[in-house]
């Protein structure tokens, strides 16, 4: 059923997420994260959220370090160059308040895919061998909420079974499709009736909508429906599968955008450092989130001299300007 | 005679640029290889700029055989897909890699063991509250169970290099079959999707390669300047040293002008 | 007085006019639509023209919510994906539309019995040896079970409206549920997988729904000139025709208007 | 592995195709079909195919009239508005010359995707409750042919399961890998290299392409691979993944191909019409295959003025000019 007025503001597409909700988001570790939702979040002061992820990063790391996040699936949480590991998840995974499931980069991505093509799960050889498979490394199972309860959480972690067709010998592995709530989506551009578009590496933006009920897309440009439907092969989702459509160029800093903008790696550098206690990041959300009022007021802290820097150049699509390396 | 082709001399490069051109030095011309962020980059690159021109790339973000004109920092960098044959995403990628298309993987790891089994998820304490908890797998247990070849880079250190790793991120030659958890071979436990395992471990130190019958780590070369010794005091298990063939070949001068000038002039990866 | 939404005199419009227009009766506003080749296409457009102006159209061979500047002839036309939101393959939409994406599906077949089973496959003889054989399923059966609901447009004949078909290409409200082949209602086939089933049937004669309880036809209306009788003598089982509300209504001048001169000028399914 | 010298003459490439080979096509009923490989088989007389499918059309039919065809796997063989039906497969089934393998659209889609991503079945809960799943219309089964001596045939048509992650009710279908020896595509652009551009609405073209083990490729147009990586993005198919590349312009005559031309509605209506028999096939094939050389005079045959008229208007992507309907 495609839906209407989906224009809304950053706080109402917030509103749209409840607290308990399985979530998922666009992009891949520091690129193309809907930062400017996630500090809205915090703000809302989200609680006992469900992330999955085929994989996190720093958005992650901002959810949860705020106390926001009580699950996490995914099989990876960092920040690359800029921070070598998910400080905040590894803290609040020693203390009992995180949950970390880990499935690999593949189990992710297809459980991803049986969410977005309505099946149950969907086989894979991948990562045989691994103590992903471990049984006794279930942490939802270990923690009883694999009861069938929520009907989001698969009531195994993964099945195991023969191949009957071709006589192939060893184990096909069964992961569970991915049915989050809402996913929560940063993209170049979106057509007015809510058709995106999005520029260079697709990442898994394409599974993680189709597989969540309720999706927001935030967009760097909303731009007329009639253009963005003359090259309707170069768009990735349809309008009927969107809900809210919001405006908000930089919305992904200080994670990258291809073709508008560069990851600004000394932020998330300084994230990294500072939020590797709780008192650091309680000190850092402080300044960078609760204490501005709005992304655009986010973006006049950071300051135009440094996010021109990061402005890519529009033929090779990063930024030549910004200083990277030693 | 020195030319641009000759050896360089020790204190003429630094260990990453030797890592970097031991990583080059694995791949064959025309292979598909599945690379992550750093020094497999920087192998690749060079391999494409020597001995390898027609090797293609794949980045686990989507990108294939990207040809970049500046160095990317991520496998998720626009640079990726400079020039790329193809730029989709993850499903596809993953689905060519489970399909067969892949000759070599390199990736990295914070723990290894005999066997070639390495952890990037957790270390010490229990799984369920580590004393150091890491990233987690990425796509490394994939890469590495789905290509033909692993070359796994890695720091030499004792803590690294164990008897067995706390937990088995991505898998090496004898590993546990789920979930009974009974110890058997790849082979085995791969069964028709078995097609070969970890060739090489490149350190900081040394490269390590493993036996075909036993799947056990033997070394290879030492880089110049280390002993046999010294790599057996950085490794925490018996290693079999006696097929050790000498020295790791170090970079020409035109490898190394390679990799400083044309590949890596940002000191992105090589510092300056 | 007569106006544009007026509706046409008997002699006025043409028997396919009739039928693209009942079709588009159907479209609720907002709706998302998988539609085939020809008449479903008529009905479409021209819902989309007056009273579903947000209905979406997925086309099976990829594309999704085209405005066709020129009716296409086909689901795999590049007119069908002309101002589409997004054009990609049998993959995407086949599996939105497994994924619940989709509200009604228009599709046509050859044999249809009481249940709604339809039959595209083959006719007469047995299965492996045909007195005809048909195109076989095309998407028929994928697009009818996982729609929530189903509209099938036929030609009305004896031989075609069958107590049974000769083959059940696409499911009906009472099916065999394989491999053992008992007959269950359509919800216990289906299980968590059931979203509904055939809504109406129209025909070049009447048009008829299911009992919600049974599962079974019956007729809703007669076409204008057509008698209940005659809808009878061309329906080879048991009708029920209690409940028939009387008379199709026809086209109006308004929607004939749209039909012959904005969506089918060249008369491509419309004919002169 | 990459490949190289992939530049080849059609009549080479068909060289490439061996009797007995379980086959695979690009594009979508009478879309973007492989026709001049397809003539060239016939003058080649390729013998015993197996042809796996999505759906088929006229490029089936050519090859089914010409007896290179054992069996068919698909859900749908037929000319859309040009012929209703594919006589020649219909007439050979009767015979029994030629064994008919039923899918649904889905299955077969799902069989492909399956292929493509290296898994050996695929589930999916399309087609419950049709005749399809008919155990006693396993057509290769009862015919011997699922015994495990061709390693492309699986063992089954299908497998039953119930799903254990959700509590879902009701069959989950399993269908096997389409796993083809060749694919045999047309598409409007390839790289000097391999890279495929497919413009317009790609079908079933990536996964038919991942699924076999070899690619052949024939486009309206070879580019210069440093254009055609331009925009990555737009692409389809990598190039390492393509074995050989031919230069065909309206090579899928008179199949159309978007942005190219239009479907030669009425030349597959004459081939439909004059077909319906075998004598009918002959004769046809006598004049339109055999006693022509080369595509290039099959095209010269056809004339300027027809061909002409069947061509894209650049902006519509379609002909303007061609005369439809009534």
């Amino acid at each position: 059923m495609a839906k209407k007025d989906k224009r809304m503001s950053i706080q109402e597409a917030v509103q749209l997420i409840n607290d308990g909700d399985m979530i998922t988001f666009s992009g891949f570790t520091i690129w193309r994260r809907p930062m400017a939702i996630v500090y809205e979040m915090v703000r809302q002061r989200k609680k006992n959220l469900h992330l999955i992820e085929v994989n996190s990063g720093t958005h992650g790391e901002v959810l949860i370090g705020a106390g926001c996040v009580k699950v996490l699936e995914t099989c990876w949480i960092g920040h690359e160059l800029y921070g070598k590991v998910g400080a905040n998840a590894a803290r609040k995974l020693k203390s009992g308040e995180l949950l970390i499931e880990d499935y690999s980069h593949v189990h992710m991505i297809m459980r991803f895919a049986a969410g977005a093509m309505g099946v149950p799960y969907l086989p894979t050889r991948a990562s045989l061998g691994t103590d992903i498979l471990n049984p006794q490394y279930d942490v939802l199972g270990k923690y009883g909420l694999r009861d069938g309860s929520n009907p989001r959480i698969p009531r195994r972690k993964f099945e195991f079974l023969a191949d009957p067709f071709f006589g192939e010998q060893g184990d096909i592995i069964h992961v569970p499709a991915a049915r989050p709530n809402v996913c929560i989506a940063h993209v170049q551009q979106v057509g007015d009736e809510g058709t995106v578009r999005v520029f260079g590496q697709r990442y898994s933006d394409a599974e993680a909508i189709k597989a969540a009920d309720k999706v927001i897309v935030v967009a760097e440009e909303i731009v007329p429906e009639e253009v963005i439907r003359q090259e309707p092969t170069a768009n990735l989702i349809p309008h009927y599968l969107v809900d809210a459509v919001i405006e908000q160029p930089w919305g992904a800093h200080p994670t990258g955008c291809f073709g508008y903008y560069e990851v600004d790696g000394q932020f998330i550098r300084d994230f990294y450092n500072k939020t590797r206690t709780q008192e650091g990041f309680d000190a850092w959300a402080e300044e960078w989130i609760l204490k501005v009022n709005s992304f655009d007021e986010y973006l006049y802290k950071i300051g135009f001299r440094r996010l021109d820097t990061l402005r890519a150049n529009s033929s090779y699509k990063y930024s030549t300007r910004v200083k990277r390396g030693a | 005679m020195r030319n641009n082709h000759s050896p360089a001399q020790p204190g003429e490069y630094k260990l990453i640029e030797l890592l970097a051109v031991a990583g080059a030095r694995e791949i064959q011309d025309g292979e598909v290889v599945f690379a992550g962020t750093g020094l497999p980059m920087l192998a690749v690159t060079l391999a494409q700029k020597t001995g390898a021109p027609r090797a293609s790339i794949i980045y686990e973000a989507g990108s294939m055989d990207g040809r970049p004109a500046h160095l990317p920092s991520s496998v998720g960098d626009a640079r990726c897909e400079y020039r790329a044959s193809v730029s989709s995403g993850l499903f596809d990628v993953f689905g060519q890699l489970q399909r067969g298309v892949v000759d070599l993987a390199f990736l990295g790891g914070a723990e290894i063991d005999r066997y070639g089994n390495v952890n990037t998820t957790a270390i010490g304490g229990d799984y369920y509250h580590p004393a150091v908890r890491l990233t987690g797998s990425g796509g490394n247990p994939d890469i590495n169970s789905l290509a033909r070849r692993t070359v796994f880079i890695m720091v030499q250190e004792k803590r690294r290099f164990k008897e067995q790793v706390d937990y088995v991120t991505s898998p090496g030659w004898r590993v546990k079959k789920w979930p009974g958890g009974e110890w058997v071979t790849r082979r085995e436990a791969f069964g028709s999707a078995f097609r070969g395992g970890p060739v090489a471990v490149i350190t900081s130190m040394a490269v390590f390669r493993f036996d075909e019958e036993t799947g056990e780590m033997y070394l290879d070369t030492v880089h110049p300047g280390v002993t046999v010794e010294d790599v057996e005091n950085n490794v925490g298990f018996d290693l079999d040293v006696s097929r050790c063939r000498g020295e790791t070949p170090p970079p020409t001068y035109h490898e190394l002008y390679l990799l400083r000038n044309v590949i890596d002039p940002e000191g992105l990866f090589l510092g300056r």
